[in-house]
């Protein structure tokens, strides 16, 4: 055994986070850990790394007991950790990140050499390549995730623990991660990996652990289960994954994006010259590998951020330049945004605040000046009860609710104010199954009530479950468009990588006008 | 029959070495001569300048004397209020009919000291560095500068107000900056009318190894053979003087305005054996006679209070 | 109530009091350390400032500043701000309130100044939060600094304006000349009169319950108005705001607005009220103390206002104090002050731990208790 | 020649004005960079002071008294770093409270123990820093326009000035060639970074306010005894203020600090210059522009020109794992 936990039990406060937690992992393995939102993965592994001390429990490293009050021990027992959230310091070069905590020497000078000529060396053995004195804020998520890796590696890690790794990669991105982690793992090291997806359980893991609301309840070999026993285990009953709808009815367009760009702060256009429609009664995709403007694309069609040329025209009417969303709110757009926590919720607010965040300035909820929280709770408790939020209870703070949770009160909030055109973004990131199913299905019921969904999404089975029409995005432009029957994975994944997409350019156009 | 007597200082507090220490120590000579206590406070804001002359008005304590014109509102008020204490204000005038407004000629004073200043003077520049910029600083400047030019009319005068609030009596290190930008530009005795800044001023002096002159107390001892002389404002006499009315008249002195001046002893100039190796015998006798001339009338020196102007630039 | 949350009046009146008695404690040492009896020191302070009526209505007249300034960094707070301006706004809201009586008082009664003189105290407070508010919606600077920077800039401005335009010829402390009765609001005798007391010189007067009102406005303002919910979802997330429609660079220039004219209002009492004349730094720190207030009271009106009742005291019976105890100077009740930020504010989370492990054992048993209550039902 | 010599010793005071400030500013760069904002520098340059002038007058020995202004300012600063780093409080409210604390317990216990209203008595020159002559500056005094440098700007100072400006490079070397500075960036930066490569974020902050509180005695001792020779009640005056911006102005890097404390000090000394005086063309420039000069150009700086002066990203934040 190279990890064994016995008794793990950590409460935060009120939430009781992981119950009595026992897992064994083999040396040699790649152990996978599946979980609803909030199950307590990350906790657990947190516990493991010395981020978090257990209330209770017992750490066996190697067959010894051992006792792990700080990164520092478990670092020292060869354990590594890539977090969920990424622990680098932006304003550092890779190899200030790498090098930080094993500087080596009172002054920096050696160690930077050494680190340099390591992190040559890794990206050799492993292929993980990234420009040592590049600031990291200023790589891609996928290159800052390989700093983590980097990181773990360089501190002589042979345990090596990731968090949601994937939440952030594209499918390449992600079987390439995949191909290391194997390398590492034939290399003698032991690999625990965290994911909500079971296409990775099935492709990576040897072994898969299943928590349940802070409890572990089961630990099955991959070889022999299968992705629905896995799922039914997380949820406790059967779901069914892929989506299933009538045919489209598409009407007039209700979104017609033209000729739009967006340049970002340092001058560089994120979104180029980008034109297309969405009708009612359609949902268009977009394909993409995250970071290829899509995100950019979102914000601008939402009024976010003002592009600096071209036109957003809903039900008819323009979207002024200056960049709104009370305005595009007020024309009968809802925007489901990428990122609930950063953008769509308040954390600190209870539930029913957040359920009208953006519509705060409407009539039936109080006066020119004042807010009616009576009226603002009832329509919390009406979302509550419509979309099944659990806890169902609306004065709850909304940190209290797990990531799925969250996400329904967003999807919620936006679907609720009944709008012509949604856009939706990344709608099941990090979204447990249960809560999948149903976004997918309030997504296709919104399409057959003759509403125009945008999608942008990373999972490429997302984009083809949902689709109607699909747009591939790379490198700030539309490269092509696609009906879902006439194409598959590869070619939008080749698409999406900007292989032979030139061929492809300006369909969208044309097929706009 | 007793009186039990109340002082109220100001900001700069009982043991601020000048101008609040000098009524110190009249109120304490006054009970020690005659073994009666008295109340005394340091008021710390604005709104505790009235509340304390009322807490001590209330408490029967009486007479009341506050030291300093920032006081003259509060007393103003609170000797109407109580009509039958008696009050008294140093530096500033309150025209009620409880009240004692007791004034000093600093101009007389700082005209002697002046003179001393020039004739001890080689660079034949001497300086001044002023706390606050109010007439009454302005006073101590022009007398100065006239007892200077009366001693040697192409001396030169330097000078320099420290600053325009309370504030500028207690800034030592701006003094001192001061002091050292005035010996810079040749002045070689600094006078200082400027409370705490003072310190720093005389210190200053002594470090650059020239001359400082004291103000208010006597503070030649600060840095003995450093300090020049030191303009006595006897304000110590003014409150005993004050105590002592009160005492003998019962607690019903004679109010009104009450100017004290050189012919009063109330002004002049400090002579102890800190500063004896600095007084030639020449000065002494030209500093006399000026004194004597001064009080006798024949010499008027201007004060700039009158008009807001000084007959020296 | 779930495990690891506390009650409302452990975590608004337990402990606050906890962190209270702790800078007590440590004051008192102080007073053993020069030599007075602290006991006699607290019976002293307590009389001082709550025992007959001339002291409850000073004690009263610096709640009042309290209330407004504490106020003031609350809604900046909310806001996601960090005003600690209020002094430098305060102090320039005095030029306002002083023109207006200047300009009145000759010609009107108080309750038609008072209108004016109020909204212009508020005008130029709220101009002197504007302007930081400003440069950190649109400039980008940092609102903590320029704030600072606001204080001594007022310092000065008010210094220039006191000693070359307001100063009386032949008066030579910088102040205004005093209003006529058209510029002075009225003391509140007969307020004190209805319990018996007796006001005596204390100058508390209406601003009091001006101050009370706006601590209800501004409970109304920020949890029920839409302005409100904008500035706590900016306080709270920013990019929330954006996305959701507001105008952030708006909201923080309103919001330093509300705070600064709340600030100036103090101006009023001290102005209006106390002095009847604009004198220096009239503010005395209040501005700062306002951040302790408004921290100690949890950033809620009613927290806020006892808050301030309580620096009052401390204020009121200090001088006192000073009165009494020789050694114990003015410089006794800054510390005291000190002591009281240190630990009702920053330290304000000491024994919170404590605490929530004291109740969550409670909660444990609890529900043990309940488990076998319900196993013992079973077995019937 | 007259000017020219005049200017020298515009730039002489200047030197003296700002190291107050340099050494204070220098303190809040360590505090800040570990994401600890201090604006109770003030505070603790106070009580260094007084500490100083203090123990300066009953010793008649300048080490000692430098030794207890460093002792002293430590403590507040530990008291700061407690309620901060370990009871997780408000750093903005700490800072102040400190400000007040030291204003009040200085002034409290110098009157209970000197019995001058709070002063301490005049310190002779063993319990000062007085001018360092250098080798020949007097020989060299009367050379043309170098004389003058030399011996009224460069030598003639005391021992802290040349401490002062030789704690810049050292600084900058600290923060961006040594471990320590590399853990100390990291943790203003991002505290969850520094702890999960197993460096205790508390230990490193707490480092720093020590270090904090160390160059903030050096600051308080120099204000009273080598720029004056006495502790006065509050003679810290805002200074803690004005190096607070002179940080920010120079965005928290070392260099810059230097220039921001010079120019500062500048400013100050041509108020003293300037007071009351009428200068040709303009007439009498009222002083209190001069003096709100210092503060108005941080305002306008950090407005306009060096536009958003970003703090430490984890500044201001107590460092918390569990919510
Ligand atoms: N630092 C913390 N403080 C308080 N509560 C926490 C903390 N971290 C997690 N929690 C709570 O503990 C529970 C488990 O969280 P955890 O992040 O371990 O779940 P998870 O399985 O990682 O969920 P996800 O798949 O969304 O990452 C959740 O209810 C979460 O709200
Ligand atoms: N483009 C628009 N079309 C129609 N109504 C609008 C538009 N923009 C704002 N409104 C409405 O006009 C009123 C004032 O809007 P405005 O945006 O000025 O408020 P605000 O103070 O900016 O609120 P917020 O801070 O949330 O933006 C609100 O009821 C708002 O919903
Ligand atoms: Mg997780
Ligand atoms: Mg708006």
């Amino acid at each position: 055994m190279a990890i064994e936990l016995r008794g793990i039990d950590k409460r935060f406060g009120a939430v009781h986070a992981n119950k009595h937690i026992d897992l064994k992992v083999a040396r040699q393995s790649i152990h996978g850990i599946v979980g609803e939102n909030g199950a307590g993965k990350s906790t657990l592994m947190s516990i493991l790394y010395g981020f978090y001390e257990a209330d209770d429990g017992d750490i066996f490293v190697g067959g010894q007991k051992v006792s792990i009050r700080s990164s520092n021990d478990a670092i020292a027992h060869g354990i590594g950790m890539v977090h969920q959230h990424f622990m680098l310091v932006d304003n550092f070069t890779v190899i200030e990140n790498v090098m930080l905590g094993a500087e080596g020497a009172a002054l920096l000078q050696a160690g930077r050499e050494k680190v340099r000529k390591d992190l040559k060396h890794l990206s050799e053995t492993y292929g993980l390549t990234v420009d040592p004195d590049a600031i990291v804020s200023e790589l891609s998520v996928g290159l800052q995730q390989r700093v983590e890796i980097l990181k773990a590696l360089y501190r002589g890690a042979d345990i090596l623990i990731l968090d949601e790794p994937t939440g952030v990669l594209t499918p390449e991105e992600a079987d390439n991660l995949f191909k290391i982690l194997r390398q590492l793992r034939d290399q003698g090291k032991t690999i625990l990996l965290i994911t909500h997806k079971l296409r990775e359980i099935m492709a990576v893991t040897d072994e898969v652990s299943v928590m349940r609301r802070g409890a572990m309840v089961a630990t099955l070999q991959t070889a022999d289960t299968n992705p629905s026993e896995i799922a039914e285990q997380m949820v406790g009953r059967r779901v069914l994954l892929e989506v299933d709808k009538g045919e489209a009815k598409p009407g007039e367009a209700a979104l017609e994006v033209r000729n739009l760009t967006v340049t970002d702060k340092f001058g560089v256009d994120r979104v180029k010259n980008v034109s297309f429609d969405v009708r009612r009664g359609e949902i268009v995709g977009i394909a993409g590998v995250s970071g290829n403007g899509q995100s950019e694309l979102l914000e601008a069609v939402s009024g976010i951020v003002p592009p600096s040329a071209g036109s957003v025209v809903i039900n008819g009417k323009t979207l002024s330049r200056t960049g709104d969303p009370a305005e595009a709110r007020h024309l009968g757009m809802g925007h489901v945004p990428e990122d609930r926590l950063r953008m769509g919720l308040v954390k600190s607010f209870e539930e029913n605040e957040n359920a009208v965040l953006g519509y705060h300035d409407h009539d039936d909820i109080g006066g020119k000046f004042v807010l009616d929280v009576d009226a603002v709770r009832d329509h919390a408790k009406a979302h509550i009860e419509k979309y099944d939020i659990r806890p169902p209870n609306c004065r709850l703070k909304t940190a209290n609710f797990s990531g799925g949770n969250q996400q329904k009160i967003v999807i919620a909030r936006e679907m609720e104010q009944d709008p012509d055109v949604l856009l939706v973004g990344q709608p099941t990131r990090g979204v447990d199954i249960g809560a999948i199913e149903f976004i997918h299905k309030q997504l296709i019921a919104m399409r057959d009530a003759g509403k125009a969904v945008l999608l942008v999404s990373v999972e490429l089975d997302e984009i083809f479950g949902l689709s109607d029409r699909i747009l591939v995005m790379c490198g700030g432009e539309i490269v092509g468009e696609r009906m879902p029957q006439d194409t598959d994975e590869n070619e939008i994944g080749l698409m999406m990588a900007g292989i032979d997409g030139a061929a492809n350019q300006g369909q969208a156009v044309e097929a706009a006008q | 029959d007793d009186i039990n007597p109340a002082i109220v200082y100001d900001v700069g507090g009982r043991f601020d070495e000048s101008f609040n220490q000098s009524a110190y120590t009249g109120a304490e000579r006054f009970s020690e001569e005659t073994g009666i206590e008295y109340a005394d406070f340091e008021i710390q804001n604005d709104a505790q300048r009235a509340q304390a002359l009322r807490n001590f008005a209330r408490r029967g304590l009486n007479p009341i004397i506050a030291i300093g014109f920032l006081h003259a509102t509060a007393v103003e008020t609170v000797a109407a209020e109580f009509p039958d204490t008696q009050f008294a204000i140093v530096d500033s005038v309150v025209d009620l009919p409880n009240v004692r407004s007791i004034l000093f000629k600093e101009h007389e004073g700082s005209y002697l000291v002046g003179i001393l200043a020039a004739m001890a003077s080689e660079t034949g520049t001497v300086g001044f560095v002023g706390g606050m910029d109010i007439p009454l600083i302005s006073a101590f400047q022009c007398g100065y500068a006239q007892g200077a030019v009366s001693a040697d009319e192409d001396v030169e005068v330097v000078w320099a107000m420290t600053g325009t609030t309370p504030a500028a009596w207690n800034d030592p290190v701006r003094g001192g900056e001061i002091t050292q930008s005035h010996i810079s530009s040749g002045a070689d005795v600094v006078f200082h009318a400027a409370g705490g800044t003072g310190i720093g001023v005389l210190q200053a002096a002594a470090d650059a190894g020239v001359l400082g002159i004291g103000v208010d107390s006597n503070q030649n001892g600060l840095h003995p053979g450093s300090v020049l002389t030191s303009m006595l404002k006897r304000v110590d006499v003014a409150v005993y003087d004050y105590f002592s009315d009160a005492m003998e008249t019962g607690g019903d002195v004679e109010d009104g305005i009450v100017v004290l001046g050189l012919a009063e002893g109330a002004v002049g100039w400090a002579d102890d054996d800190n500063n004896a190796a600095l007084i030639s015998d020449e000065m002494r006798v030209a500093v006399d006679e000026a004194a004597q001339a001064i009080a006798s009338g024949e010499v008027v020196v201007h004060d700039y209070r009158s008009d807001s102007t000084c007959p020296i630039e | 109530m779930s495990r690891g949350e506390l009650p409302r009046w452990v975590d608004f009146g337990l402990i606050p009091l906890l962190n209270l008695a702790a800078a007590f404690l440590v004051a008192g040492l102080v007073v053993i350390a020069v030599g007075e009896n602290p006991l006699e020191a607290v019976e002293l302070m307590l009389f001082g400032a709550f025992g007959y009526g001339e002291g409850l209505g000073f004690t009263l007249y610096y709640a009042t500043n309290f209330i407004f300034t504490g106020l003031a960094v609350a809604v900046a707070f909310h806001a996601g701000l960090f005003n600690i301006g209020g002094e430098g706004q305060a102090y320039v809201a005095g030029l306002g309130v002083a023109l207006v009586c200047l300009f009145m008082d000759t010609l009107v009664p108080w309750w038609i100044t008072a209108p004016f003189a109020i909204m212009a105290g508020a005008a130029f407070g709220a101009f002197w939060a504007f302007v930081p508010g400003y440069l950190q919606a649109k400039r980008g600077s940092h609102i903590v600094i320029t704030t600072i920077m606001f204080n001594f800039i007022a310092a000065a401005l008010m210094t220039y304006m006191l000693v070359n335009v307001f100063r009386q010829p032949g008066s030579m402390a910088p102040e205004s000349r005093t209003f006529e009765e058209g510029g002075r609001i009225p003391r509140i005798d007969w307020f004190f009169d209805w319990f018996g007391m007796n006001l005596g010189g204390a100058q508390t007067n209406i601003s009091l319950f001006l101050a009370l009102i706006m601590a209800f406005l501004v409970w109304v303002l920020v949890w029920r108005t839409r302005l409100g919910y904008r500035m706590r979802t900016l306080g709270q997330n920013p990019t929330a705001a954006v996305y959701a429609g507001m105008r952030p660079p708006r909201l923080i220039m309103i919001a330093m607005a509300i705070s600064g004219g709340l600030a100036g209002m103090m101006a009023i009492n001290e102005i209006m009220g106390v002095h009847g004349r604009l004198i220096l730094e009239f503010a005395g720190g209040a501005g700062f103390v306002g951040i302790a207030v408004a921290l100690m009271g949890r950033a809620h009106p009613i927290g806020i206002v006892l808050a301030a009742l309580l620096f009052g005291a401390l204020y009121q019976g200090g001088a006192e104090l000073a009165f009494s105890m020789p050694s114990i100077t003015r410089d006794m009740i800054i510390a005291i002050q000190g002591l009281v930020i240190l630990f009702a504010g920053a330290l304000e989370g000491l024994f919170r731990p404590a605490i929530v492990g004291f109740f969550n054992a409670l909660y444990d048993r609890r529900k043990v208790r309940e488990a076998s209550a319900a196993a013992g039902q079973a077995a019937e | 020649m007259e000017s020219f010599q005049s200017f020298i010793l515009l730039l002489d005071s200047t030197v003296r004005l700002s190291m107050p400030l340099l050494f204070a500013a220098l303190a809040g760069l360590y505090s800040e960079r570990s994401g600890i904002f201090d604006i109770g520098l003030e505070g603790k340059m106070l009580a260094a002071a007084f500490a100083a002038a203090a123990i300066g007058a009953v010793t008649g020995n300048v080490w000692l008294g430098l030794g207890a202004a460093i002792l002293v300012s430590v403590l507040l600063a530990l008291v700061h770093g407690f309620a901060c780093i370990t009871a997780r409080g408000n750093q903005i409210v700490s800072g102040v409270a400190i400000n007040f604390l030291a204003a009040g317990l200085t002034a409290l216990i110098g009157h209970a123990y000197f019995q001058r209203g709070g002063r301490t008595p005049g310190l002779d020159d063993e319990a000062r820093f007085t001018p360092i002559t250098w080798l020949g500056a007097e020989s060299l005094q009367d050379v043309p326009i170098i004389g003058p440098i030399y011996f009224d700007l460069i030598s003639g100072h005391n021992l802290l000035v040349y401490i002062g400006f030789l704690a810049v490079p050292v600084t900058w070397f600290v923060v961006f060639r040594t471990r320590f500075g590399l853990r100390l960036r990291a943790v203003g930066e991002n505290p969850a970074a520094v702890d999960t490569a197993g460096i205790s974020v508390t230990l490193m902050r707490y480092q720093a306010v020590i270090i904090c509180g160390m160059l903030c005695g050096l600051a308080g001792a120099y204000l009273s005894t080598a720029q004056s020779a006495s502790f006065v009640p509050n003679m810290s005056a805002g200074k803690g203020f004005i190096a607070l911006a002179a940080l920010i102005f120079a965005k928290w890097k070392p260099v810059p600090v230097l220039y921001a404390c010079l120019l500062f000090g500048f400013l100050e000394a041509l108020g003293i210059v300037l007071q009351g005086r009428d200068l040709p063309l303009i007439g009498e420039v009222p002083v209190q522009i001069v003096q709100a000069l210092p503060y108005i150009l941080t305002v306008v700086l950090l407005a306009g020109f060096i536009g958003r002066a970003d703090p430490p990203k984890a500044g201001g934040v107590p460092y918390v794992k569990e919510r």
